[in-house]
């Protein structure tokens, strides 16, 4: 049992303040490593202490490993907080900290190394019994098109090393199958240095959802399940907790299938294992288990009232959860919008600047998550969120009329963001009643062209 | 037609320095002058913040500097700082050597893999600003150098 | 019944952006009338829009009727909000507003000289049968010394004109009665044109606890009680409601007491009943009836639910109140504690300046009501309170609990603020405990010295 | 043409550092001086928020002026602007006209309440920036007039 007192963040925006909240309330110090582009960073003024780990590109600053390593030992920390995104699902990261003496606030590299390459973290589920989608590893055209008869069109094409939606390819039937794979093989080596790829079903009609772990190793708790169905190009917009109108005996296999992973690989820490649910098949597949704290972590803090951030440091200093899974409540319902700086006028187009206004009060049941002050500049190497506005309610309907008050009453000038796409998904009807699936946004999307 | 000497622009640096001003920019003719005060970002950055980005070597060369005279020479990336090429050898510079560019003035040390630092600039040594052995962060000034 | 679409606010610091925050969500636009010192203060950045009404000092900027008028006009609002303090009990402003045909948000002239005078409103208390404390009127030292002799001491002189605390004086013997009679008549004149002074009982062990009263003009309903009680030198330092270890008959009878006396004189708007609880002998008196929104009113917005800004527009609207005493139902507990810019090592010397860092993140059960921001400037010329910190919880210990972690994670750098003093009475036993009396904090502060 | 000198430049400089401006701009011929001091709000105001405090017709007056040409006089006091004593009559002052410090040159109304505006400088009237019969502000420009 090792007691943390000085946490190095190695990242930046929205989770690296987020950390510092948590560290602040637990009297613990922190030291942030930014970029050059982040120097003047609301983290970087709120850390006890900020250093430049290298100039603005991700590769050479936040990526770096052994810059990560050395600055944590140099600025005498005890433990390194790798966030999400960047480095933070690194099995080399973790294994240096190890080799360093650095508390790794995160699995082990063995947890690592079972859930990173999604081949590996596939058999894992196989062995534990968590259903799988319908599918495998292709290495020739041949292989594909054998597999593609067993599995059926569509199908998805995947890289075995590829995360978050990068590489996919949706293939309708045979005839495209060849030029498809062609391309996708090419890109997974191009973006992943890995050419390999697999080919599973493509379920039409699915939703997102996912289970906290929770897990010190010996006991495996879970917090509840998020859907997450409402996405754009794989990348989610809006989540929430729980999941609505899912039918009782699915949310119980789904809650029961992730810790019986979790439990499978011995894994320790927080964690996220995420499911396509077959509406229309009452299934549910497992897609993959995320060895980190999530971006909508805190519509599960909202609806359990869970520090996540606290937990996960105290597993990692060896203490033992401090609670059974009696004592994880469920209360009420949460939702989370991702406010980014994007035009969706423009197709997306990212529109980084400086903030000449931020403003988010506090209304009741409202969580704003954010690097944003008044002068902030939002560069433009990095993704383009600025803000998670999280509203509970004890009712779901009362979790988003807090949600359209908020994006009323919050001001966030200087930037153009995607609020207004979060006050159409929440307006709409289809929305509202709960349960739409992850073809949902992208349906919603050509009616807000027509509106607008 | 503007003939102010580097006299002047030293007056003028020393006025606006005592002033209550952070930016200047002067442009006469053909003359042009630009000054910000170190930290001029609209809120003061807490003690703990370094002073920003890294000032490429060629800029740094440039007549005006902020203050304290001399060129910072910037630590091009994080590591430990190393002023001998081992311990208990000579430093590899000290104060009143006269460098070139390519001039090696220590080695920045990154999970055993070890960097060699050039000067970037030709003149004399000034000072050796980074101490031995210790965390330098990216864009920290290691040494000041008078250019030739 | 006349709905209002644009407010002008005359006032300033958090209860303007307060105001702001409600008209944002109800689609009411704003105007912001400030003096010259406040023009770049964040009200006046968030309002519609923002005009300067004069020059720095009150006198000449935010207590000139005819100005305020004439801005509110001149800019197309039709109602008027007053905040607190400032004009905001002005029955000259109030009865403009009615000739003008413009919107008071706040009660009639009629309840204003109702409650605006202490006697008036003291024998208006006598009428509906509400306790008062023993004392009187006195225009001569003879009076005087023949009504303490009744009243016994020690007793209290107050201005009849005064208010929070100015001009009072407490008189231990009759042997100082002559001498601070003398005074306080001749400082009741200087401070409010008015030299009239007026005995009363002085209760050594007393709770300052105020009622909130909700009226529509036909009914009149209650939102619980706070308990002020944590004073220095009259002004209130940390409010709570409910009120802790209240006997419930005690506590039934305050606040039947209040809709009593607000029913008694016709009262329309929100208002507060305050009382002198004399724990010694389980009785209360009636102090004052303050006919306006409360500094202290987000600790009963936290434990009840509701927005009593927008029930205040409501009401002014003409509309009735849209549910009935059985409607409000209080839950947890709520603190709050008012932040100043002054020094309490320096004898709690003002600190005026520009803030460098104003961090207040979403903590659970947090509410930060504030006009700070980075770069803020806090001009000399009014009040020193930068912000208010409200926390709730399911109960007193977690409301408390949660207000220290927040003194922890919040940040407000550049100037000095009373936050150590907030942490020294959230952490002392005896403030635990529930229930201090309004000598409690002059008590504790001589302990603070010897801390430090 | 540019023949600014160092003694000039430190005129300036003085001027500023004792005057309420927090930003020069200074464009002569060729020469242009930009001057920002330090701290001066990093936000841009929002477009509702007017220009912020009155300036005193004596600062006004100084030779430094932030654009436009003449000096603003500036409303003493929030109120309905009046061009002229009564409707229908002739404006106090109209531009081109010649005006002295006591010169009356509009009218504001605050409740039924006439307060006669002065000129408060000497000059020639460049243009009635305020509206007739519209609010103004406390401290938002009136007129402008070129200082004789």
């Amino acid at each position: 049992m090792a007691s943390i007192r000085r946490i190095f963040i190695a990242n930046r925006g929205e989770i690296a303040v987020r950390i510092i909240r948590t560290a602040r309330a637990l009297g613990i110090e922190t030291v942030l490593g930014v970029s050059a582009a982040d120097a003047d960073s609301l983290g970087a003024k709120l850390a006890t202490r900020a250093v430049v780990l290298g100039p603005a590109p991700s590769k050479d600053s936040y990526l770096r490993v052994g810059t990560v390593i050395e600055a944590a030992k140099g600025t005498g920390c005890d433990a390194v907080h790798p966030g999400y995104g960047f480095l933070s699902e690194n099995r080399e990261l973790a294994q240096a900290c190890a080799d360093e003496g650095l508390i790794f606030i995160g699995p082990s590299p063995d947890n690592l190394t079972a859930v990173g390459d999604k081949l590996t973290a596939r058999s894992h589920a196989v062995a534990a019994q968590v259903p799988v989608v319908p599918g495998g590893t292709v290495e020739t055209l041949d292989d594909a098109t054998a597999l593609a008869e067993e599995v059926g069109f569509p199908l998805l094409i995947k890289a075995v090393s590829g995360g978050g939606g990068k590489g996919m390819k949706r293939v309708d039937d045979a005839k495209s199958l060849p030029a498809q794979l062609d391309m996708a093989m090419a890109e997974a080596e191009a973006a992943f240095g890995d050419p390999r790829v697999y080919l599973e079903r493509f379920v039409t009609v699915g939703r997102h959802v996912e289970v906290q772990i929770l897990s010190d190793g010996d006991t495996v708790l879970h917090a509840g399940e998020r859907d997450c169905s409402v996405q754009r190009r794989y990348q989610k917009v809006v989540e929430e907790a729980p999941a609505p109108n899912l039918p009782d005996a699915l949310r119980q296999g789904l809650l029961d299938a992730a810790v019986r992973y979790a439990t499978h690989i011995g894994y320790r820490s927080l964690g996220t294992v995420e499911f396509l649910v077959d509406v229309e098949r009452s299934e549910f597949y497992f897609l993959e288990m995320n060895a980190r704290v999530q971006v909508e972590h805190p519509v599960t803090e909202a609806i359990t009232g869970l520090d996540l951030i606290a937990l996960q440091i105290a597993i990692a200093e060896g203490n033992p959860l401090p609670m059974t899974q009696d004592d994880i409540h469920l209360s009420g319902h949460a939702v989370e919008c991702r406010l980014n700086a994007e035009d969706i006028a423009r197709d997306f187009m990212p529109s980084p600047g400086r903030v000449t206004q931020a403003w988010f009060p506090a209304l009741p049941g409202l969580r704003v998550d954010t690097h944003m002050q008044p002068g902030a500049m939002i560069p433009p190497y990095y993704d383009s969120m600025v803000a998670k506005l999280i509203t509970w309610g004890p009712s779901r309907d009362e979790a988003i009329a807090r949600m359209l008050t908020a994006l009323d009453v919050c001001v966030l000038e200087g930037i153009t963001t995607n609020a207004p796409l979060h006050r159409a998904i929440l307006s709409d009807p289809a929305f509202c009643k709960g349960g739409v699936d992850t073809t949902y946004l992208g349906g919603l999307l050509p009616k807000l062209g027509e509106n607008a | 037609m503007a003939d102010l000497t580097r006299a002047d622009i030293d007056e003028i640096l020393k006025l606006v320095d005592s002033s209550d001003f952070d930016e200047l920019k002067l442009e006469m003719g053909d003359l042009k002058l630009e000054l910000r005060r170190r930290g001029a970002a609209p809120v003061a950055p807490p003690a703990s913040a370094r002073a920003p980005a890294a000032k490429a070597p060629e800029a740094v060369a440039a007549p005006v500097v902020a203050s304290g005279g001399g060129s910072e020479i910037p630590a091009p990336l994080l590591g430990t700082f190393w002023h001998a090429p081992r311990p208990g050898a000579d430093p590899f510079v000290k104060p009143g050597d006269v460098v070139q560019a390519d001039t090696v003035i220590g080695i920045i040390e990154v999970m055993k893999l070890m960097n060699s630092v050039e000067a970037g600039i030709a003149g004399t040594v000034i000072e050796i600003t980074a101490p031995n052995g210790e965390l330098v962060e990216h864009g920290q000034c290691l040494i000041r150098i008078q250019p030739a």
